[in-house]
């Protein structure tokens, strides 16, 4: 499937509705295992993509996506800022010469993965994106897979990221960054419908 | 929560803003930021630049370091959450004199990546930038399974270290060796009578009964590795003492600096007293250390409890740097 | 209780030994007593001495400000007591280099007395000692038929400016005179958030609801002038700068410093905020102060809560005094 | 009547005694309207006079007031150290010249308005004080007679020390110096008998 600028202001708007939907919920996710702020971190991060892109209005694919990633970077700080940040990135820089839906998502798997060193298993939205995106490729994203990758990070002991310090005891917990990941590919395939 | 502030969403920006109205001979903000680099141009001219910072809440880290001797430029983040790379970025480009920037981050995930990005972003302008992770806190285990130790008080001694050396006219490839060098030797670990209250929160982050202590709380209010009743300060000195005895396998025969650090709500009659004790205890070893130093460096908010650093001095210079004057706010 | 304390009757001894054993390149211990002179003997030679203190709890006064260009010696009483006249009258003796001797004492008439009887001591000496009595406190209504104005973190200011003056070669005349121009000038207001806990008592000195707070409190936790819900810092530096304000008839055309003082376990953060507000409430008068700083300066143990202190620089010297360079543990 | 030695010594040792019994209620007192130190600072005091006394065994009146003096005021301080320490200071002074207890108080009396500037009135040690020197002079002095002037002192206002910055809030407290300082003059009255 390909991205085009009509469906990434779609996908983010939707996005930013149901982060701004679970805010607390997001937060109180990162309340045991985190720092408690994972809702507002994303919250206000999303919601200036979305003044961005209304205010901006970027004329090519390459540009919203650039648009989206900067707002992300420079608004959401923490952990989840980057990474977010980098994937958006990452898909701006192949959009140049690729606009297939698999192929960015998967440059933008690679992003995560080496700026924040974390693999398959360490309880972080690595665990979501690295579900979704071979699916992306097959065609074969459900929401039931999303929601399965979500909650597989339960029984995880996190290895990077703050709920790495709890050792044993992030044992039991979802870890916030894979629900929100969770929302960014359901939104995309409501976007998509 | 009982605080002298007005908006609990605008403490940082407020806080700055005081900050730098109060200081202007040390710090000027960054305008369109909420970092400040130092008033003092001339102190920075052909020197490498030293840019420090991470969430809020520890002052006087970073911004209090800031000046002649020791950070060029800090960058506050939101409270307990990392500075975003724009903001980083726009600090190492005010810090940055054509000799490079070196960069000193604590080891948290999100301060790492956001300091690496602001590091991509500056190596597109030609501006060359290095880097030390600080993990200082040997509460936590380290593993190359996990994020790792955090970076906490020790920190201070890396910005005072480095900031002498700059001042010195070393280069960047120096600052990297001579940061390389000292960080292993450096050792924190901490213990909490009462968590922090995160403004935006509004209640603590944990909470301690009125006779508990934790020991090995992180300056987030990061949970610790054993809750107990609280104890007389000779007893928390040797706790704390015999953790890193174990690390750094203390001896008579070497050199040590030592920081006693408040965590923003202990008073310095505590933190004098259990100075006290971390010197007997020292001193029955045979070892009195060559630097010593006690206040609130790194703190956490309105966070009760103290931290104890130690440093090896393995090469002469690193003592001298440590007694380097600097103009700043609060070394 | 919960305090990184030993024994709640040996504090004061146990931190004078701790702060003594950490800033051996400042202070050194007068044998026998609770009582710290400069180590920097030279820096004394040929110079009138200046002697402090009073009950410790105040930490980092008056100990803090020992060293080359401020105090010449601080005497450590027992908790919120002045010290004794036995213990005052050593610091005399140690502080004497020929040129006379001058105390600053806060207006609590236990100090009075004590500082008092120890000058009567000193006199058998042939040492020649003169004193002010610092009474910057305005919460408490200056009347011929009390205790008057109690002495607090104004106290500071007058440790600075007289120490310079000393430091330059002012004679024991020149400082009388001095201290006596600068102490009307100097006005300083509180507002607790909680009161201070002696560790020998073990519990605070009154308590105030999650959401009260009190204008006017001493730092002993002396009652003070009105009680009531916590407000926005503004508000709070509106309260204070006005009652400043009445006193002081604060104005565009005059020249004045300001110091912002936490009171042991407010956070730095707040501390910036409130600063903030003052310089905000005072720029809106066309008022911009020549000299300004915060921190924990004159504390009350663990006391929640933040004073103001605003001295009009009736003379620029003052200002001079203020700025000239101290090598102290605090300052 | 006249002061020796051995009358010092059981005044101080009975004066001990009764501090030391009372040493919470004075404190109690002191809360209030002070510190609440009152009773901990005589007790140290005392105990430090007692222990003076003994130890060092004075060979006659002045040296022996001077003991006491000197105890009290290295051990004291706050208010009541230099006060009490001055009281007896001033009985040594004159001790060389004169032994009568009418006389010496007298002077002690005037050494204690001089230290603190007190007056009668001020709610302080200086309405009991002043209370029994002339009854002592007189010879009248009695139980009843000293507990009335430390009664005075409840409905009083503070004008000097810690009390005075309660203001009226002041009114309606004993004062726990005059309370001590009844202490002492019962003290004596007992030594006497
Ligand atoms: N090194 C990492 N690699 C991938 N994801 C990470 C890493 N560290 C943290 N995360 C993700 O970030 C989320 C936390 O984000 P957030 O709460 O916004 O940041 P912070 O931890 O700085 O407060 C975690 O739930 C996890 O999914
Ligand atoms: N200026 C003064 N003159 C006479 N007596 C005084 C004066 N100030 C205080 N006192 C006496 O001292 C008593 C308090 O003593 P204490 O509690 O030991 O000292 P502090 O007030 O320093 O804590 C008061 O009850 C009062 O009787
Ligand atoms: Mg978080
Ligand atoms: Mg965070
Ligand atoms: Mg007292
Ligand atoms: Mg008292």
């Amino acid at each position: 499937m390909e991205l085009t600028t009509e469906l990434l202001d779609k996908w983010m708007a939707i996005f930013a509705e149901k982060i701004e939907a679970n805010k607390a919920y997001l937060s109180d996710l990162d309340t045991p295992i985190g720092d408690g702020d994972h809702g507002n971190n994303m919250a206000r991060g999303m919601s200036a993509v979305e003044e961005a892109l209304q205010t901006k209005k970027p004329a090519d694919l390459t540009s919203a996506l650039k648009l989206v990633a900067m707002s992300l970077i420079s608004k959401v700080g923490g952990a989840s800022g980057p990474l977010y940040g980098t994937a958006f990135l990452e898909m701006a820089k192949l959009s140049n010469s690729e606009t297939d839906l698999a192929r960015l998502t998967e440059a933008a798997l690679l992003g995560i993965k080496k700026r924040g060193g974390a693999e398959p298993g360490d309880k972080t939205m690595v665990d979501v994106w690295s579900a979704v995106v071979p699916a992306l490729a097959k065609g074969n994203l459900t929401n039931d897979l999303i929601q399965e990758a979500v909650e597989s990070t339960k029984p995880m002991q996190a290895k990077k990221g703050r709920a790495s310090y709890l050792g044993e005891r992030s044992i039991g917990h979802l870890d916030p960054g894979s629900v929100s990941s969770g929302y960014l590919f359901t939104a995309l395939l409501e976007a998509e419908a | 929560m009982k605080k002298i502030i007005n908006d609990p969403s605008n403490v940082v920006e407020e806080m700055v803003t005081g900050l730098a109205g109060m200081y202007p001979q040390y710090v000027e903000r960054i305008p369109g930021t909420a970092a400040l680099v130092r008033s003092d141009k001339d102190s920075m001219t052909g020197k490498v630049g030293l840019v420090s910072g991470g969430g809020s809440g520890h002052e006087p880290a970073h911004a209090g370091y800031v000046g002649k001797g020791m950070l060029t430029a800090a960058v506050c983040g939101q409270v307990f959450t990392s500075p975003t790379p724009d903001q980083i970025y726009e600090a190492i480009k005010a810090a940055d004199q054509g000799k490079g920037v070196f960069l000193i981050v604590k080891n948290y995930s999100g301060d790492v990546m956001n300091f690496d990005m602001a590091k991509d972003l500056a190596a597109m302008d030609d501006i060359e930038v290095r880097s030390i992770v600080v993990d200082d806190d040997i509460a936590v285990e380290n593993s190359l399974y996990t994020q790792g130790r955090r970076g906490v008080a020790g920190t201070v001694f890396m910005h005072k270290i480095l900031g002498a050396a700059a001042d010195q006219g070393a280069s960047l490839d120096e600052i990297e060796e001579l940061a390389k060098a000292v960080l292993p030797h450096i050792n924190t670990i901490g213990v909490a009578l009462s968590a922090a209250t995160v403004p935006e929160v509004g209640k603590p982050g944990f909470v301690l009964a009125d006779d508990e202590i934790e020991y090995g709380v992180g300056i987030h209010s990061e949970p610790g590795y054993r809750r107990e009743k609280i104890k007389p300060s000779k007893d928390l000195a040797q706790e704390l003492l015999s953790k890193i005895d174990e690390s750094l396998k203390l001896s008579a025969d070497k050199k040590y600096a030592i920081l006693v650090n408040g965590m923003g709500a202990t008073p310095l009659m505590e933190q004098y007293i259990f100075s006290k004790d971390v010197l007997d205890w020292l001193g029955a070893k045979g070892i009195k250390p060559v630097f010593t130093k006690a206040g609130n460096y790194m703190t956490s908010i309105d966070m009760a409890g103290i931290s104890l650093t130690v440093m090896e001095i393995v090469d002469d210079k690193w003592l001298d740097y440590l007694n380097y004057p600097v103009k700043t706010i609060a070394w």
